[in-house]
């Protein structure tokens, strides 16, 4: 019984006449719709969720994503997901116009989709771009030592330095056993295959407030 | 209320259902995922097991002499998944059921079980091989009845020649009839 | 009595609270015994997955995304795996789809008793919470004999499923399942009529179902309003078009009916592991895998929570360039400041239980 | 110089009675094995094997060998001497508890009044604790305590009130316990007649407000106030509470068995004391154990009205059944 | 001097830390630790609300950065002698997570680990004989003796 799927054609009409644009369908193996639309600038983001509001979609989720994989390329986008019924459309706005490199701001879709609030918060913290009359764009789950943006750029500047973290523990392992691999650069287990160290940890923040206590000496108060 | 009561009462009637652990041994199904397990001659050095794991615990390295490579899995950060063995492709690496696990800080780092796999020099052109795992073979050669013994021995390019110069042989064969 | 206190304070509840299985930090108003506001902070269980899931390879993160929560540890590889497939046009065969909603169910069944246990512990009800976790353990070892590991399944890969469920197996699983069933009718006329708990539980942290549809909530939260979402019946993938199950609602939109609605879930997911193990069809496990094309793919499943959300994108490459995941807890957490007001202090962490908070699932 | 001598043995006694039995020792080692008890019975009405019977004096031992950080903020002097506020309460009271057939208490100074002032010690301690600690939860926990210690003490008073009355006779009342006991044994005991089982109830659901037994223990909700006033107590100062909670669990039991329960048994003070131990034993299980294992915690304002509403009626009843009958 | 040690041994009591753990390690320890299977109030272990009650800190999750200054303080303040145990891989190696940028890797850098549980998640036994180990460290600790030799450092037991 594969779900009559009016609702995509709901929206297909509902986006065509907001922004002029056809949806692109897929189907996947049930046959529930997924459609694909790429907008050609921010502003007729607005009309398009107001739309997709009007007809009963609900926002899922909101990605922001870095176009191609190069150095710190700055062509980002954001793939807005709304669902309804069986459908999920994708509304992918472009971040970049043809000159200019620096993103452009995004317009904030709070007053239509409530939950889209943490969603924003969200890559503007990930991706550092900036959001239009937000209710309150304070950071949500990266700490304040991150940089802003810190998955826009493929290697932040922790991952050199702190790229230690899985080769000294394969170290201390072979060093267990007597082998010594501290001058060679063989593979750590979490090897990524494009050469670029994977551990992206924490850049060198100040010394932590707590010295690591050795286990004897009680240092607390008395 | 009442029947919590009932409930209350059945617990003290059937009496304690504690699973008298540090005492007996805990019963462990037999398809549970426990400490990585390697048998060193069916492993072939494909290395999928590497690139399959998350947890960045296997290392494969060729020793210092080049004449074999280490096989080392840190059961520190193998987050007994499974991957690597439903990947294998001889089954070398397998998950044994064995899950007494805690031990001190003292023992961290050795907490890792190292093979050092030899390898074998190719009986064709002496170029160093890992030795084809007979039932490998047997799936590769299904289809062709060949003598076994001896192309187990050589490096992929030299059972290229040992191939071609086979089929050579029946051509001539087919030509003299 | 306690009005007569009047003055306001804040109270720091977490992040290492006793109460909360993961640090979250509420900084609550109060103003005698009456809660005023919340305010959350969170980020204390970001680790840096999306972040982290760019660096490894498809089949890495097979095992990195069941990592994300281990409650709803089923749900994440299996959506992952669906986008991917949809991605690439990949056909799983049919006893592979079969023994993936097996997982999933099993899953749900050990994540709804968790829950419901964890509500009794929050108001003291030590012998219930006793009771209901040692009927857990049932589905715990159901767990363990089928798929090896107590909480992690590691049942699907890329195409399928990884190890296969042979009769013996589902001999043990519907053993398994009677005793279940004996006990969930005891637990859920407890939970329907024992006067303590309803006490405490209803009309406890109320959620109306216009709130509900405004925040955008799914899963037991949204269904305890009376809003029926449920993806396996919405956009039904895998072999929910062939099983029967009903959609589970509650009008009381509090505490009392999000527990009731987990708990009669429970019986529907035995339902389907029954019917799955009645006609589970023969067949391969795995589809054979192509070259994963560039491009970009979605799926959603239904997860213990509610409505779960993936997107992947990759180049030729098998490190996928982005991979982003919505968690249905994501929007309960706006949601709870429609709940808190005017709440007791004391039902705080009751009210946070009852939206069956998966802190690692939102901060990912 | 009789009077010296007669002060000096009365003295002596007194210190008997406050060091060795009932007081000190005896009440200590009956306390913790009766907590011992407790936790065994309730773990196996979970179906749990149960700690080792003698657990609370690991725990105790345990305790004192940790060391005692006193946080900073708190203001030193009621943090340390707030757990000795309720040890010293008990103590007194457990010298003038009587046990009937060995021991009648101290001539003129064991009335139920004194009971009644020195039963609330703990909890004062509790709260003293809570206020001093400075932390939020402890200032929550001091109003719980508070609130709940208002309601508890309504229903422990009519009860004591029926008692007297019923003793006292055409009107007056008898608050003293060896008239009470007295009394009962011509009369037959008070938890046997019609007209005193209400307050025999209303006792019942008294003890398990006044230990903070599950249904009630509101003040140390571990899981909504991280342990209230307790939070910030380790090593020593913490063993003074368990010492003083287990001190308080004999009071407030042998209080209700010498109300309620008073009849001795033919032989010796060794046979009464047991015999006086096992009944402390069986109001235990009944009013604290089965009520920890079958109930869940109530909000304080719950509890306030629950107290309010059954116990305290109840024991009006008796009163009022006390005051007519005669 | 060792009857006192040997007493006081048993009752260790347990305090859970979730240095963001993707909740695995946490239920499993709520499992072992509450419910009548494994039972652990048998050995005399009890969950205490408050770090200042605890003896055995059981941590748990890779130490994100923004919950290690609390989790440190928290450490802090639990009374010594303690003994410190690593449920499940992350704390002792970061586990998969190692190398995402809000880890601060291996708990050991910041805290002296005595007991390692690796596992994602252990089962509730073998975090049992995290336990029984620790009580057994707890025991040497109390009785002045330097952290046993190889030998007698695996669970022997009881």
């Amino acid at each position: 019984m594969t779900p009559t799927n009016k609702s995509n054609e709901i929206v297909h009409d509902a986006l065509l006449q907001a922004t002029e644009l056809a949806t692109q369908w897929t189907f996947d193996v049930k046959q529930n719709a997924f459609g694909w639309l790429r907008l050609n600038n921010t502003e007729s983001l607005r009309p398009a969720a107001k739309a997709l509001a009007e007809n009963g979609a609900r926002l899922c989720t909101m990605t922001a994503y870095v176009e191609e994989r190069g150095e710190n390329s700055n062509k980002k986008a954001i793939a807005y997901h709304f669902a309804l019924a069986n459908t999920v459309v994708t509304v992918t706005v472009p971040l970049y116009t043809a000159g200019c490199d620096t993103p452009v701001a995004v317009p904030s879709i709070t007053s239509w989709f409530r939950n889209a609030d943490w969603n924003e918060r969200e890559f503007h913290e990930m991706f550092g771009i900036d959001i239009v009359d937000h209710p309150n764009p304070k950071r949500l789950f990266l700490d304040e030592r991150l940089d802003a943006g810190i998955m826009s750029s493929l290697i932040p500047f922790s991952a050199m330095v702190h790229g230690a973290a899985t080769r000294n523990l394969w170290e201390q392992v072979m060093a267990a056993k007597g082998v010594d691999i501290t001058g060679s650069d063989g593979s750590y287990g979490l090897e990524n295959p494009h050469g670029a160290p994977t551990d992206i940890s924490t850049p060198p923040i100040e010394e932590p407030t707590f010295t690591p206590v050795s286990a004897t000496a009680p240092e607390n108060g008395n | 209320m009442f029947r919590f009561l009932k409930l209350l009462g059945k617990n003290l009637a059937q009496g304690p259902s504690t699973d008298p652990f540090p005492a007996k041994e805990a019963h462990t199904p037999e398809r549970f995922r426990g400490r990585v397990v390697v048998n060193p001659e069916q492993c072939v050095g494909c290395r999928i097991c590497h690139h399959m794991c998350a947890g960045g615990a296997i290392r494969i390295e060729d020793n210092e002499e080049k004449t074999g490579y280490n096989f080392t899995v840190w059961h520190n950060t193998c987050a007994l998944c499974g991957m690597c063995r439903h990947y294998c492709p001889t089954k070398a690496i397998t998950l044994s059921t064995d899950w007494h696990n805690a031990h001190t800080q003292e023992d961290k780092y050795d907490w890792a079980a190292h093979y050092s796999i030899p390898y074998l020099a190719c009986a064709g052109c002496g170029a160093h091989i890992r030795m084809l795992p007979p039932q490998l073979a047997a799936r590769l050669y299904a289809h062709s009845p060949v003598d076994m013994t001896d192309l187990l021995k050589l490096c992929p390019s030299c059972r290229q020649l040992a191939a071609a110069r086979r089929e050579e042989i029946s051509n001539d064969t087919h030509e003299q009839e | 009595m306690s009005e007569a206190l009047g003055k306001e304070f804040t109270l720091p509840l977490g992040p290492m609270h006793v109460a909360l299985e993961e640090p979250m930090y509420f900084k609550v108003t109060v103003e005698g015994e009456r809660v005023r506001h919340v305010e959350i902070t969170s980020g204390h269980v970001h680790r840096g997955m999306e972040a982290l899931a760019t660096k490894r390879n498809l089949f890495q993160n097979i095992v990195l995304t069941e990592r994300v929560c281990s409650l709803c540890s089923n749900s994440h590889p299996l959506t992952y795996c669906m986008a991917i497939e949809n991605l690439a046009g990949i056909e799983v065969p049919r006893r592979a789809q079969y023994l993936r909603v097996l997982a999933d169910e099993i899953k749900r069944v050990a994540s709804h008793l968790f829950n419901v246990a964890i509500l009794a512990h929050i108001i003291g009800y030590k012998s219930l919470f006793m009771h209901v976790m040692e009927v857990r353990e049932i589905m715990q070892d159901v767990k363990e004999t089928v798929y090896g590991n107590r909480m992690d399944l590691a049942a699907n890969t890329l195409g399928g499923v990884k190890n296969d469920v042979d009769a013996q197996l589902f001999g043990y699983i519907t053993r398994s399942l009677q005793r279940l069933e004996g006990h969930m009718q005891e637990i859920i006329d407890i939970y329907a009529s024992n006067p303590m708990l309803c006490s405490r539980t209803v009309g406890v942290g109320v959620l109306p179902k216009d709130e509900a549809i405004r925040y955008g909530l799914v899963g037991p939260v949204a269904r305890g309003s009376g809003l029926a979402v449920d993806v396996r019946r919405d956009a039904p993938y895998g072999i929910y078009p062939e099983l029967s199950f009903n959609v589970i609602t509650e009008t009381g939109g509090d505490v009392h009916s999000r527990a009731m609605v987990r708990l009669r879930e429970v019986n529907e997911s035995i339902s389907l592991i029954r019917q799955i193990a009645a006609n589970l069809p023969e067949g391969k496990l795995t589809a054979p895998l192509p070259v994963i094309p560039a491009g970009q793919g979605c799926a959603r499943t239904e997860a213990p929570r509610g409505e779960l959300f993936y997107f992947i994108r990759t180049d030729e490459s098998d490190i996928p360039t982005r991979l982003k995941w919505r968690v249905p807890s994501y929007m309960n957490w706006d949601a709870l400041e429609v709940m808190m007001k005017d709440c007791a202090v004391a039902d705080v962490s009751l009210i946070v239980n009852s939206i069956d908070p998966c802190v690692s699932c939102t901060e990912r | 110089m009789s009077d010296i001598f007669s002060l000096i043995s009365q003295s002596a006694t007194g210190l008997f009675h406050l060091v060795v039995f009932p007081g000190g020792l005896f009440a200590l080692l009956f306390g913790l094995v009766l907590k011992g008890i407790d936790r065994k019975v309730e773990a196996r009405l979970q179906r749990r094997v149960g700690p080792p019977l003698l657990q609370p004096f690991y725990d105790l031992v345990k305790l004192a060998s940790k060391e005692t950080i006193i946080p900073e903020t708190a203001n030193k002097t009621l943090f340390m001497y707030a757990p000795l506020l309720g040890f010293t309460g008990m103590a007194v009271c457990l010298a003038l508890l009587p046990v009937p057939g060995v021991y009648y208490g101290m001539e003129n100074m064991g009335d139920m009044l004194v009971f009644f002032y020195l039963l609330p010690l703990p909890a004062i301690a509790l709260m003293v604790a809570g206020s001093s600690s400075s932390s939020p939860f402890g200032a929550l926990g001091f109003s719980r305590e508070m609130t709940l210690m208002f309601a508890y003490e309504v229903p422990l008073l009519l009860v004591i009130l029926a008692v007297a009355m019923q003793v006292g006779g055409e009107g007056s009342a008898e608050f003293s316990l060896r008239k009470i006991i007295e009394y009962q044994r011509e009369h037959g005991s008070f938890g046997f007649t019609l007209s005193m089982l209400p307050a025999f109830v209303a006792y019942l659901l008294y003890l398990p407000g006044t230990m903070g037994v599950p249904p009630f223990d509101v003040a140390e909700a571990e899981t909504e106030i991280l342990e209230g006033p307790l939070l910030e107590y380790s090593g020593g100062l913490l063993a003074f509470f368990q010492l003083t909670s287990a001190m308080k669990l004999v009071i407030a039991l042998g209080f209700g068995v010498v109300m309620f329960f008073p009849g001795t048994v033919a032989g010796g003070p060794l046979v009464n004391i047991v015999w006086f131990a096992a009944k402390c034993l069986l109001l235990m299980l009944v009013a604290l154990t089965l009520c920890k294992a079958a109930t869940a915690r109530m909000r304080i304002e719950q509890a306030l009205s629950f107290y309010l509403k059954y116990p305290a009626t109840l024991a009006l009843v008796s009163v009022v059944l006390a005051w007519v009958s005669l | 001097m060792n009857l006192f040690s040997d007493i006081v041994v048993r009752s260790p009591w347990l305090y859970r830390i979730n240095a963001g753990s993707c909740n695995g390690c946490d239920v499993e320890l709520a499992t072992t630790a509450c419910i009548p299977r494994y039972d652990v109030e048998r050995l005399g272990c009890r969950y205490c609300g408050s770090p200042r009650h605890a003896d055995i800190v059981l941590i748990t999750g890779p130490l994100t950065l923004r919950v290690r200054d609390k989790v440190l303080r928290v450490w802090q303040e639990i009374p010594e002698p303690k003994v410190t145990v690593a449920v499940g891989i992350c704390p002792i190696s970061g586990g998969v997570f190692r190398g995402g940028h809000s880890i601060e890797g291996p708990i050991d850098r910041y805290i002296p680990v005595d007991v390692n549980v690796p596992g994602c998640p252990p089962r509730p036994q073998s975090i049992m004989e995290g336990v029984l180990l620790a009580k057994k460290i707890w025991l040497d600790r109390l009785n002045g003796i330097a952290p046993g030799h190889k030998e007698e450092r695996h669970v022997s037991l009881p």
